[in-house]
């Protein structure tokens, strides 16, 4: 290949290139678009409520941070125990 | 006396030469870098040790009947490593921020240009005869491919198109996933204004499960109908999407994406690390894949933003242009970097969330263009 | 202008047969089942996802040196995978239920019935020319075998008799153990009186440890003495047994029912997937495979629930004749379906762990009849 | 072969097949029956006493649950965190 | 009625031979060792176990095709399982007590007078013509690792010196390191004074972190350079030991030493098992491999506690002689035993952790005397 | 090779084999010796500070094994329910 077949190769191949990765890309967010719009529309989730009860969840969260760092640091004891 | 003789001249210090002391060094260095520097010390301290290994003298471990060769033969030469890779990061990706927004899919799209540029960059300093840069067509495109940012995509184009390069360009993609919070900053700040980063973003629209589990299915259809050479890549990659969302294989999705991409990583690097012998990699040919990888990374951050500067004019939804450099991939780190010159800006601006559906979109992006190397120059 | 055109050649909408595209919407089918009915999810999803990889144009994943063709060559053929399967299964298997009333080995045995029934209705059907039944012996046993109800000797006979079928095969087992639920209770409702379905049962006496650790050696050395055909599958069960009960391996057992079942699992499922071509699957015989394995699965319940009753007649000890029909295996479903029917007709009958003896027996029952299968027709 | 030596031949293995799978399970069940008695004749394996002490079982009983309930809760929400 | 004889012909009480019998009656005994008195479970279950698979007639599983033929093939004549389990050691290995004390390298290199006395003693009953001692070089050298008490290095060096004794020598390897708490006291107590026992050791330093890190890339770069031939095996135990160390590839480290170990183990034993045949297994030869390796047990156990002894002589930091016997390896029975007799001599004289220094050091120790007898007799 | 051939050779091969086993640890020692102290000399590492706050510990220490144990028994539960 002379060198300037090589550049018009380089050329060709980054504008084929650029354009099929934007075809692609492009017919992906179509897709996706519609694939969302017909999901909302025909099968809509019912979504998570939010979590009710706020006392309760109040007191587990008082409850959470402290048992989770109890937890973590009985698993850090166990490991400095065995190594 | 013999015998003692003979035990001298398999010491390694008889035996070693010049090139296997240099790269020793060089894969020192490389573990330093990922121990001390925390450059992606998955793959490098693999791929680090497994070049000391390679190089040395007498062990025989990077050549035929040694187990650095094997892992070569059977796990990247036959492509199984780098797509069972791609199956555990599927397993691991969450494309639910992508999905809220798709159109970041398009800066996904414009950070390719890091790929496509440094190729068309490689041919022309080739054509016009600069030392460094002698490569051929399925050369270049294996160090374009650097641009993608990707790492098990790079070595699985470069294992099929030039497996001789192998050990340079998987290293110089891994470096400069590592380097992103250094290489694109000034990128990102000369092309943006401050009142550009400064854009604040809405909050991403909750996606349902369902949207989830379809999209890996509708990406392979698609990928199927349009460009099926990048279909093992993209394929592996949604199947293991696809477990991870389904919710009924959660035990499989465990084992992709902890126990098995493990085990692949480990035996990847070490397969890498095999192909840094200093034939392949002292060469001034290397000196260019570095330079043209870094370019390549710096015109993918460049495009990405540029197109979102680009969307911006032509919408009147606004986005951070600072998301468009994520697009590059190197995902988290990418999104990070979004993230935190997005606070620099203005302290009350998120940008993580809104740059993860770019930086997952740049992993789909780049395995097509991949694809479409594979098609052209394969 | 040359390059888009063959460009548009490349792309899979070019290039598409019917039949793949019919295949396609099939392996679909199977996921969304597989996802949204819970059928045999583990297995279900990688062999559909895998079906869809095969079927992609260009791509060529399931032809030489892709990656589904290579498990498919390297874990398949060998009989590796469903070997390993079968450790794994054995290191999940509790045979307590089973020990402590070792007489339910026997509706175990009654329920391979299914197996060698449908043998001999493939025979007869083809003997007399019926389109869509015209298979040989070897393919007749391969089919023959969905009747034992379980996936990994299915695929370990059908890959050493008749490979070519591995699809409609694999796809009819796993399919029909998902519709157990569906297929038994009018068949178990049929053939019991609501009296027989309220006998309650004594509770199971205690197992020891040592009885547990003892049983998967005795079972191993019986079937080297009497049916060593049978060895390498009932082997690997023991295998998994004796790691999970000798308790001073449990790291061992541990990963074989985890991440080396898990691992093994999405390669096999990728493996059958590969054998989803549309030359194998869009036959006539299909139809035929997906009607055998049907009258099996029906034919070994009627056999497994007679049995009990025949048992009843002979024994004064009354066995509740619904935990026959778990003598087909498909653990744990057909044990559940037992209790559900038992519960139905008598509140306080919880018959699940009696289920749980035939239930066992029918894995070993029809990994025997897998091995008379090779012995005589191999 | 011709159809009704297909025939024969089906109807041989039949016979010989269940009459396999039976004697074989018979026979298991007899080695089995076997190894029972005689373990439990010669080596009585002495079985863990039912567990005693309970006040503390209750008390730890009542305790266990919630226990369970907020570790759960923690590593739900560790996850939703990470997700 | 043909076919029932048939079926007769294909049993294993027809087919069975003495020498199979006589094996599968040994494996029992193995398995029993393993499960009620606690010798090495992780490995003896596998290779037992393998072995019945292995001398079950008509099954063929240890012949070509077979499973257990094909784990031998692929994982133990390639050496691959064997590396890989020392990778796993490594990340398992705290080298920490070694460095705080690095002289106990020393024990760990008299202990490996255990190899070569009993290689030399090997060739001169060979040389002597006493019967069932009838050794080439290279299955001299074989028999001869067992004395490193460390059941990989046994396995790599006989699979690459003399694969057909790779049964009873990996058996007796496993064996004598489960009676290491039989053999070794007698000896400690007869070469040691009351007084020498009770000898207490100061604490150990703390290891800094760094240290932990540069050491396996240390031992590495050694090993290169002095006794390159031993680089894959030092070589992958210190990759292991990196990793575990780094502290940056946790998730690698953790698979290396759980997932990837587990699975490695039971293919490999399985694989060591399919060579437990009557024709290699009872023979003359195995008495004398048994005797052998008692021996080069014993020898090494001796040279350990003699050079303490003899350290104690040239410097004035005692250490207590019951250290060196760790120096065969065998990790971490050796050290519990030398704990328990400094114990026994003084109740507040803590060895355990002085004990671990010689007997990581074993392992090197080993791992090197192993390259060295690849050099000269390979 | 003759017998007396044999045993020369491996005596030979004892001395060898002894003096490099020897030769390599007894470098490895200087080595690692000199990397220690190397390493203590000029990057002195900043060893972890014991743990302060004795009140906070001492709190954490009675708390702990109790979690642990609650811990530990249910999972023994969750375990034996699965079973
Ligand atoms: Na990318
Ligand atoms: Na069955
Ligand atoms: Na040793």
């Amino acid at each position: 290949m002379t060198s300037s077949e090589m550049l018009t190769e380089g050329v060709e191949l980054m504008v084929l290139g650029m354009g099929s990765v934007f075809a692609f890309l492009i017919a992906l967010v179509f897709v996706t678009n519609i694939m969302s719009s017909v999901l909302t529309r025909f099968f809509p989730e019912v979504l998570p409520a939010p979590k009710p009860a706020p006392k309760r969840a109040a007191a587990s969260a008082s409850i959470e941070p402290e048992v989770i760092a109890v937890i973590g640091a009985a698993i850090k004891q166990h490991r400095a125990r065995r190594n | 006396m013999d015998k003692l003789f003979e035990l001298w001249q398999t010491t390694g210090i008889y035996q070693i030469e010049l090139g296997q002391l240099i790269m020793i060094l060089i894969c020192l260095v490389m573990i330093y870098l990922a121990i001390r520097k925390g450059f992606e010390p998955l793959l490098l301290i693999p791929i680090g040790f497994g070049g000391i290994l390679a190089n040395m003298p007498v062990a025989g471990m990077a050549e035929s009947g040694g187990l650095l060769y094997m892992f070569y033969e059977v796990g990247l030469l036959t492509t199984v490593f780098p797509l069972l890779i791609f199956m555990g990061v599927g397993a691991m990706t969450d494309f639910g921020p992508m999905l809220a927004n798709p159109r970041t899919l398009l800066l996904g799209a414009a950070a390719q240009f890091g790929i496509f540029g440094t190729l068309l960059g490689a041919l022309a300093l080739t054509a016009w005869g600069i030392p460094g840069f002698e490569f051929t067509m399925k050369e270049a495109a294996s160090i374009a491919i650097i641009g993608g940012a990707d790492g098990p995509t790079s070595i699985y184009v470069t294992s099929q198109l030039a497996p001789h390069l192998l050990g340079p360009i998987a290293v110089a993609a891994y470096a400069y996933m590592a380097l992103v919070p250094m290489l694109q900053p000034p990128i990102m700040r000369a092309l943006t204004t401050e009142k550009e980063r400064a854009i604040t973003m809405t909050q991403l629209r909750v996606v349902s499960k369902t949207e989830k589990i379809i999209f890996p299915i509708l990406l392979l259809l698609l990928v199927a109908m349009l460009l099926p050479s990048a279909a093992p890549l993209v394929g592996m990659l949604c199947f293991g999407n696809l477990m991870r969302e389904c919710g009924v294989v959660e035990r499989l999705a465990d084992t992709a994406r902890n126990a098995l991409i493990n085990i692949v990583t480990i035996a990847l690097g070490l397969a890498v690390g095999s192909k840094l012998n200093s034939e392949a990699f002292l060469q001034l040919t290397t000196l260019g894949i570095l330079v043209l990888g870094a370019v390549a990374f710096c015109a993918g951050t460049a495009a990405g933003v540029l197109m979102a500067k680009l969307m911006n004019l032509l919408s009147k939804q606004q986005i951070n242009p600072l998301i468009g450099s994520a697009g590059v991939s190197a995902v988290p780190m990418a999104a990070r970097v979004s993230n935190k010159l997005g606070l620099e800006a203005n302290s009350q601006n998120f940008l993580l969330m809104h740059a993860m559906g770019p930086n997952v979109a740049g992993v789909i992006g780049s395995a097509v263009a991949a694809g479409i190397l594979l098609n052209f120059v394969g």
